[in-house]
């Protein structure tokens, strides 16, 4: 079944179109990978999906839905969350309250029900911490619920940034680079986590990923971009071999990466 | 840590009992050497500083001139800052009113600062007299028992508003006028007395406008002014913006022969500077200086001597005579019983209300049974080129009604 | 760094830096002024010794700094830089007497010149200004040599002293008040009727040195157990400081004079102003500099209401209470409609902006039949409460402090739910936040109207505790003293705006008779405390870690 | 459809438009029943228009400085206001001493320089100095606290200025050159405007100049831009943070005698109120941009000058003049609704995701 099917999406920024008439259908329950040269658009392609950057043509089909031109809060609201390639915590706030603000969109409580210490908002505070100790269990860092979120080493920021994203208990997932910077040792542990959290908790994951490593091993499917054009789809396998690719990534893309 | 805490409630307990205040006796008992101590309240900070700093230093001239001495007593001057405003009046007052050594206070230069301020100060028996307030609400008998112990030294309003309609309908036979005021209580107030008096007269107002405060560009305003076409503008303002605008219409193509009048808000040397040549010819009303404009000297003299400069707003003379009110009051009052000094509070406040012949920089300072004590001859005076090069304001009348 | 290059840097380079500061603060007319009234009657007026004690301090600095270790070298440097500080002085003299700078300097009296040289005409006054210069810095020199204890505890004594005479007007009205044998004698003792007498100054300081030593020595003993102490027992001995508190809070005006109560009034007005500027700047950080606004529609409401003048409505205060309130929460919302999309300083101008023109508005001649314009509201009753009239600064405190228990309530209830952390959230990236399913707008304004509402509660008590509103008592300033508070408090901390506002408004309005020269302080003190503590007084604790922390001292953090 | 529209289309952005709607519908109104009764001759509007220039040229040349400050580093320099006010206060000094020496009357030009002369010296001291001491070590705090010591060295200056000058109103005396009319096409012009107009436009040209074409422009750009990347292309980061300061002051100087010439009163409170004027010009120019923040005092000018007897005066408003800045604010927020970065857009290096 197609979670989230994209119609000729295109994105310009004055004159240079970012994102050229793209046409992407994902399954559910799938990991896929969207690989290619730096300034390809894959991040690009990200704020457009989340809502960030509003695309000029095109239709987003999310769950059944049009998302095109939601504002970033309500496409959360429909099951989308992500994680950033910098990443982008609450830097002073606590481990807990990051993962907490991820599960904003599942609390019920107004004004008056915090400050009137109502019984129903108290049941509902208490059930949110609970998931936010239980998700901090998930990504392995127990007991640390208090530290602000800019004292943790890298490695552990990338975990905390994807429990916050997890808080919100999408049925899709973004990933931008979440091996970005890591070691052979983390990267084997990432990508472990993510076949995790698609078996147990059954969510689609769209991956951005410079390693092939990763790419080759954990995903179904693969995108590649090129200049803002999908120029090949298919299985890892398959794009392996694929000679448009290989041109993008040495002919030009090696260009591109010395940047 | 309960130690501790025992300690420190202990101490608080010591503290606020310390605290308590006893009951201010009526009658004010100085020992040999204790000062006679006066309160000022003024506006020393922001916009209006100089207001505030002027009437100060008339208040200190006053003393100096008085001696320096009650009865061998030295004088005490201590002062607040009211802000022109009432929250700033009502902390002012506060902090004079909880001084039990206070015999009297002068101010505030705000009216909007008397207005809470004044009351806290009657509570504790502290008389109080302005040199500035001119809004006729705090002598008004309307305004009840709290304002029993307040007088003026100024001028009521009500007064200089109509003296002015009445000069520019029947001596300059001007029909059509037009007023600006700048916000200010003072002004506002002063304008719309004047535009009452003026169309009860038979004449036309053309048009009221508004300027703010620190605005410096009125040639706009002044424009729109001249479309009404008036023959006179009154512009009852502070020398600030009386000067931009006397200045300005000068060059504000229709108003070029319009005649000008302001009031005494803005009658000082500072004024003359502010507006420069345009002053020319221009109408100020004022209190009548003519008979006294000798000793106004003297005071203008020492004020150079001592401050360095020149007054540079109005109202010193006033502050002036306030303290001299209070000191003839509390000199006819305070009565010596061996060593120390005694004064009864009740007996100087009706010596004060009793105020009758006073002659003071301002007039013959009179008192009326409501507490205004300003000589209430209102004279309108013309700037002439000479007045301008001697850097004065003119000393003799150029209308009065009585 | 060689000797002469050391001399050069530390000794002449600060004391030029304190000579330009002495010369200000004399050319200001503060040694002026302050010369007639004396912190120890008639042999050390109090110009004077602000004089002293910043010569003193810069010589101090200049010995502090200098790089070499060697003693002599850092004592050397201090006597050089006092003796340049008074070098700057003794030349300002000799050309304020041969020419007329007055035309220019307002300040530059005879008078000063008088108090610089001691009143020793001709080179005799000069040799001594000098003098008192080298003396002092070999007094600071002297003083940097001492080990911590004496140094601390001389410094510590005379700042007592000048404390005790600086804040005599306060406290010698206070004793005479009691009016009873033993305290009129002590009074008696300590103070003149200008300034400590020299037994006092004396007797304070021998007082201050043993509590000092008692305290000194307990110090570690009561931190100590009180660290040591189970949890449970800490709890305890918490809500026992939090009953203490209460109790005093509940008491205090009772025994404050007119004065005190005023001023803490006024403090309290201000803390609930900060309070609810927290909640926008603090929590949600958004910089909003037309705070004022809201105060002022708090106030005109209750006294519209209530005042016979205009309209008569004859509400009173606990009915007209609720709307002003919920008209703020109105405003609020209105003003945030606008500016919502507006980030960091175009929010400030815009929010500023917003302030100004309800100042304007309510000023202007075209709404004077509805609103008083210039001439104000008055005649506004004092609150009724159960027949009692509030009518003393001491009953409006009670007023105040409930109303500020019931904010603080609200604050730290909603800190800690979805709202807060939202707000939290968006004052640390938006971006990010609202890609949480944060709605921005709706978060946004929930921040300004509950901002807003406490300020047009604070503005609702300022109105009957005044009794009259006017235009001008709502201008740009409160905005930014409010700022300021929240500011100087501690961003988000909320004793910080006890401290914050009781700093930035109940100092001033002690030192009241200091008038002229408080903004003037004022502005220095604002400087200072940035410079020294950017976290704030009383920071929260997890603003502290963020300013201490080297690894990302955040330029980014906050609107 | 309607679910489709519901979703994309927030409450907000219709109050929004329906605000702006409004006020621009009651703007029309007043400026069509204002024309059509015919108060106004076609002299006055001109005059409007060249006293609102006038008066604006000189907010321009603050505003660059705040803009420009800005730029570098991204706070709102409250004593700008100060630095505006510290020039022609100090100046006003020494042309009453050519004055009373006649100097003033036989060399007017020579005296106008001096005056200038010293009026920017002092005001660039005065901008070189707060940075130095207020500003330069709270580098890499949060945002908010150079605000404080902003407000703070504001207020120092303020009352600084008061102690050595006094508190009153010192006029400056008349230069008789300066004084008049021109005709120009028959329109009757005061001379000062013309000079204040062409002056400040000058010295905008050349400080536009001097900041697009030569080197240090270039470093001040580079540091506006990103301050680390400049650092690491060798440019002495403070050093240039320095001289935008001390050209902000130069400017802050040259409009403060302008206006001194222009208005004749110096006054120590003189800056406070310009100073936010010239701050708003900035905004609404487009902070970070110098021709935004040029765009934006004239624009600011001619408003205060002409809307409220354009847009009020046919309402039935009395007093228009006194809600002049309640229109010019509100003239602000609503060209932040509609192009939330200024007229001209801001000129900052936005990194946002």
């Amino acid at each position: 079944m197609i979670l989230l099917s994209i119609q000729e999406m295109t994105k310009r920024f004055g004159g240079l179109v970012a994102l050229n008439a793209l046409n992407i259908n994902v399954k559910e329950k799938s990991i896929h990978s969207i690989i290619g040269p730096n300034g390809a658009g894959k991040t690009t392609f990200f704020n457009c999906l989340t809502g960030f950057y509003r695309p000029e043509e095109g239709e987003v089909m999310f769950n059944g839905q049009s998302i095109v031109g939601l504002s970033p809060d309500r496409i959360v609201h429909k099951g989308i969350s992500r994680t950033y390639q910098n990443i982008r915590l609450f830097p002073n706030l606590t481990a807990l309250e990051n993962v907490m603000v991820g599960y904003h969109v599942h609390l019920k409580s107004g004004f008056f029900g915090p400050i009137l210490g109502l019984k129903k908002t108290r049941m509902e505070e208490e059930k949110a911490t609970q998931i936010a100790l239980d998700l901090l269990k998930y990504v392995n860092m127990e007991g640390r619920e208090d530290t602000l979120a800019k004292n943790f080493p890298y490695g552990e920021q990338r975990r905390l940034e994807m429990a916050r994203a997890l808080a919100s208990q999408p049925k899709l997932l973004l990933l931008d680079e979440p091996t970005a910077g890591m070691n052979p040792k983390e990267t084997q542990d990432m990508m472990d986590f993510i076949q995790h959290m698609r078996g147990e908790l059954g969510i689609t994951i769209i991956l951005i990923e410079h390693q092939m490593r990763v790419v080759m091993n954990i995903s179904d499917i693969v995108t590649v971009f090129d200049y803002g054009k999908m120029i090949a789809e298919g299985l890892p396998e398959e794009i392996k071999n694929n000679k448009t690719v290989i041109e993008a990534y040495l002919g030009t893309g090696e260009a591109a990466d010395s940047h | 840590m309960k130690n501790v805490l025992k300690v420190f409630v202990a101490v608080c307990f010591l503290l606020s009992v310390a605290a308590m205040p006893a009951v201010a006796g009526n009658v004010v008992k100085l020992q040999k050497g204790e000062p006679v101590h006066l309160a000022y309240w003024f506006v020393t900070s922001g916009a209006n500083t100089s207001l505030g700093m002027d009437t100060f230093r008339g208040v200190e001239i006053a003393i100096e001139d008085f001696g320096g001495k009650l009865k061998g007593h030295p004088i005490k001057l201590t002062g607040q800052d009211e802000m022109c405003g009432p929250e700033g009046g009502q902390a002012a007052a506060s902090k004079i009113a909880s001084d039990p050594s206070v015999i009297a206070s002068i101010g505030s230069n705000c009216s909007s600062a008397a207005k809470p301020g004044v009351p806290i100060l009657w509570k504790m028996g502290i008389p109080n007299v302005s040199p500035s307030n001119t809004a006729p609400f705090l002598t008004d008998p309307a305004s009840g028992p709290d304002f029993d112990g307040y007088l003026r030294t100024c001028h009521n309003d009500k007064i200089q508003g109509a003296v002015a309609a009445e000069f520019a309908f029947t001596k300059l036979g001007l029909k059509k006028a037009a007023t600006i005021h700048d916000g200010s209580v003072y002004a506002e107030q002063l304008q719309q007395v004047f535009a009452d008096t003026f169309t009860k007269l038979g004449g036309t107002i053309t048009s009221q406008e508004a300027v703010s405060p620190g605005d410096t560009d009125m040639r706009p305003v002044l424009t729109k002014i001249a479309s009404g076409k008036p023959e006179f503008i009154y512009l009852p303002m502070f020398i600030a913006e009386s000067g931009h605008v006397t200045r300005q219409c000068k060059e504000v193509a229709g108003l070029e022969k319009v005649a000008l009048m302001s009031a005494d808000g803005s009658f000082s040397p500072d004024f003359l500077k502010a507006a420069g040549k345009a002053v020319i010819g221009m109408y100020h009303s004022s209190p009548d200086f003519s008979a006294l404009g000798d000793s106004y000297g003297k005071f203008l003299e020492k004020h150079k001597a001592k401050y360095g400069i020149s007054p540079e707003a109005p109202f010193h003379a006033h502050a002036y005579d306030a303290a001299m009110l209070i000191l003839n009051a509390i000199d006819k009052v305070a009565v010596v019983s061996g060593d120390t000094l005694e004064i009864d509070r009740e007996a100087l406040v009706k010596a004060m209300y009793a105020t009758k012949g006073m002659k003071g920089l301002t007039g013959t300072i009179t008192c009326d049974e409501h507490g205004d004590c300003a000589d209430p001859k209102i004279a309108v005076y013309k700037t002439s080129e000479a007045d301008l090069k001697a850097g004065l304001m003119p000393t003799v009348p150029f209308w009065k009604k009585y | 760094m060689t000797k002469a290059q050391s001399l050069w840097n530390q000794g002449v380079k600060i004391g030029a830096i304190g000579g330009v500061s002495v010369l200000i603060i004399s050319l200001v007319g503060m040694v002026e002024s302050f010369g007639k009234r004396d912190i120890i009657a008639g042999i050390l007026p109090m110009g004077v010794a602000i004089a002293l004690i910043i010569s003193i301090l810069a010589a101090y600095m200049a010995a502090k700094k200098t790089s070499i270790p060697e003693k002599s070298i850092q004592f050397a440097n201090a006597v050089v830089s006092g003796f340049v500080i008074s070098g700057f002085l003794a030349v300002f003299v000799m050309i304020g007497r041969s020419f007329n700078i007055r035309e220019m300097f307002v300040g530059a009296s005879p008078v000063l010149y008088n108090i610089l040289t001691g009143g020793v005409a001709g080179a005799g006054g000069i040799f001594l200004l000098l003098l008192t210069g080298v003396l002092c810095g070999a007094f600071a020199g002297i003083l940097h040599m001492l080990k911590d204890l004496p140094r601390k505890l001389m410094v510590n004594a005379l700042l007592t002293i000048f404390i005790l005479g600086l804040l005599q007007e306060l406290i010698l009205p206070i004793l005479k008040a009691w009016d009873v044998g033993m305290i009129n004698y002590l009074a008696g003792l300590f103070y003149t009727l200008n300034g400590l007498t020299p037994i006092g100054a004396i007797l304070s300081v021998v007082i201050f040195c043993i509590l000092y030593l008692l305290w000194n020595a307990n110090q570690g003993a009561i931190k100590f157990k009180y660290a040591s102490l189970p949890k449970e027992a800490r709890k305890k001995s918490q809500v026992a400081a939090l009953i203490v508190l209460a109790v005093i809070l509940i008491v205090l005006p009772q025994f404050l004079g007119l004065f005190l109560s005023e001023v803490i009034t006024i403090v309290g007005l201000y803390v609930l102003l900060g309070l609810g500027l927290n909640i926008v700047v603090g929590y949600a950080g958004l910089l909003d500099l037309g705070y004022v606004a809201f105060f002022a529609i708090g106030s005109y409401v209750v006294a519209l209401l209530t005042s016979p003048q205009i309209f008569a409505f004859g509400l009173n205060f606990w009915q007209a209470l609720p709307i002003a309130v919920i008209c703020g929460i109105l405003a609020g919302v209105m003003l945030g409609i606008p500016v919502l999309k507006m980030r960091g300083d175009y929010l400030a101008i815009a929010t500023l902006g917003f302030g100004e023109i309800i100042r304007i508005l309510v000023l202007s001649d075209f709404l004077r039949p509805w609103l008083g314009g210039a001439q104000g509201i008055g005649s506004i009753p004092n609150p009724n409460l159960f027949g009692f009239q509030m009518v003393k600064p001491q009953h409006i405190y009670y007023l105040l402090l409930a109303g500020i228990i019931l904010v603080i309530f609200i604050s730290l209830r909603l800190k800690k739910s979805k709202i807060g952390r939202a707000w939290m959230a968006m004052r640390e990236d938006e971006d990010v936040a609202q890609a949480m399913g944060i709605n921005l707008v709706a978060t946004k304004l929930l921040a300004f109207a509950t901002g807003a509402g406490f300020s047009a509660l604070s503005g609702a008590i300022f109105a009957s505790k005044i009794g009259s509103v006017y235009p001008h008592s709502f201008n740009v300033f409160i905005s930014i003293n409010v700022v300021c508070i929240v500011i100087i408090g501690g961003i988000g901390s909320l004793p910080g705006i006890v401290v914050g506002a009781a700093v930035l408004m109940g100092l001033p309005e002690l030192l009241r008779e200091f008038a002229e020269y408080r903004m003037f302080v004022y502005g220095v003190a604002l400087v200072i405390v940035m410079l020294l503590r950017p976290e704030g007084l009383l920071p929260e604790a997890r603003h502290k870690m963020e300013f201490h922390d080297e690894t990302e001292a955040g330029a980014k953090t906050v609107a | 459809m309607f679910q489709k529209w519901k979703d994309r289309v927030t409450i907000t952005d219709i109050v929004m438009w329906m605000i702006g709607g409004t006020l621009l519908l009651l703007c029309l109104w007043g400026s069509v029943s204002t024309i059509r009764a015919g108060l106004y001759t076609k002299s006055h509007w001109i005059d409007f228009l060249i006293f609102g220039l006038a008066q604006g040229s000189i907010y321009a040349l603050i505003a660059t400085g705040y803009t420009m400050v800005y730029g570098v580093l991204k706070m709102i320099n409250f004593a700008h206001g100060e630095v505006f006010m510290s020039g022609p206060f100090t100046g006003y000094f020494v042309a009453t001493a050519m004055w009373r020496s006649d100097f003033l009357d036989n060399h007017p030009i020579m005296a106008i320089i001096t005056i200038f002369a010293v009026a920017m010296f002092v005001s660039t001291m005065i901008a070189f100095l707060v940075e130095k001491i207020a500003y330069r070590p709270l580098r890499g705090a949060p945002r908010l606290i150079p605000l404080i010591t902003a407000i703070g060295a504001s207020f120092f200056l303020q009352y600084l200025f008061k102690g050595l000058y006094g508190s009153g109103i010192n006029a400056y005396p008349d230069i008789e050159i300066l004084n008049g009319f021109w005709m120009i096409f028959g329109i009757r012009v005061l001379k000062i405007q013309v000079i204040v107009i062409i002056a400040a436009i000058v010295l905008m040209l050349v400080l536009y100049n001097f900041i697009m074409l030569t080197r240090v422009g270039k470093a001040i750009r580079a540091v506006s831009e990103d301050k680390e990347a400049a650092a690491l292309m060798g440019i002495n980061v403070d050093a240039m943070i320095s001289t935008t300061f001390i050209i902000g002051g130069m400017a802050a100087g040259a409009a403060g005698v302008l206006y001194a010439l222009m208005f004749k009163q110096v006054h120590f409170f003189m800056g406070f109120l310009p100073g936010l004027k010239a701050f708003t010009a900035a905004v609404l120019g487009g902070i970070g941009n110098i021709p935004g923040a040029m765009l934006g005092g004239i624009f600011l000018g001619l408003i205060e000058s002409v809307a409220p007897a354009l847009f009020l005066d046919g309402l039935g408003i009395i007093a228009p003049y006194q809600l002049k800045d309640a229109i010019a604010f509100t003239m602000l927020v609503m060209v932040l609704i509609f192009r939330p970065t200024g007229i001209l857009g801001e000129r900052l290096a936005s990194k946002k995701a």
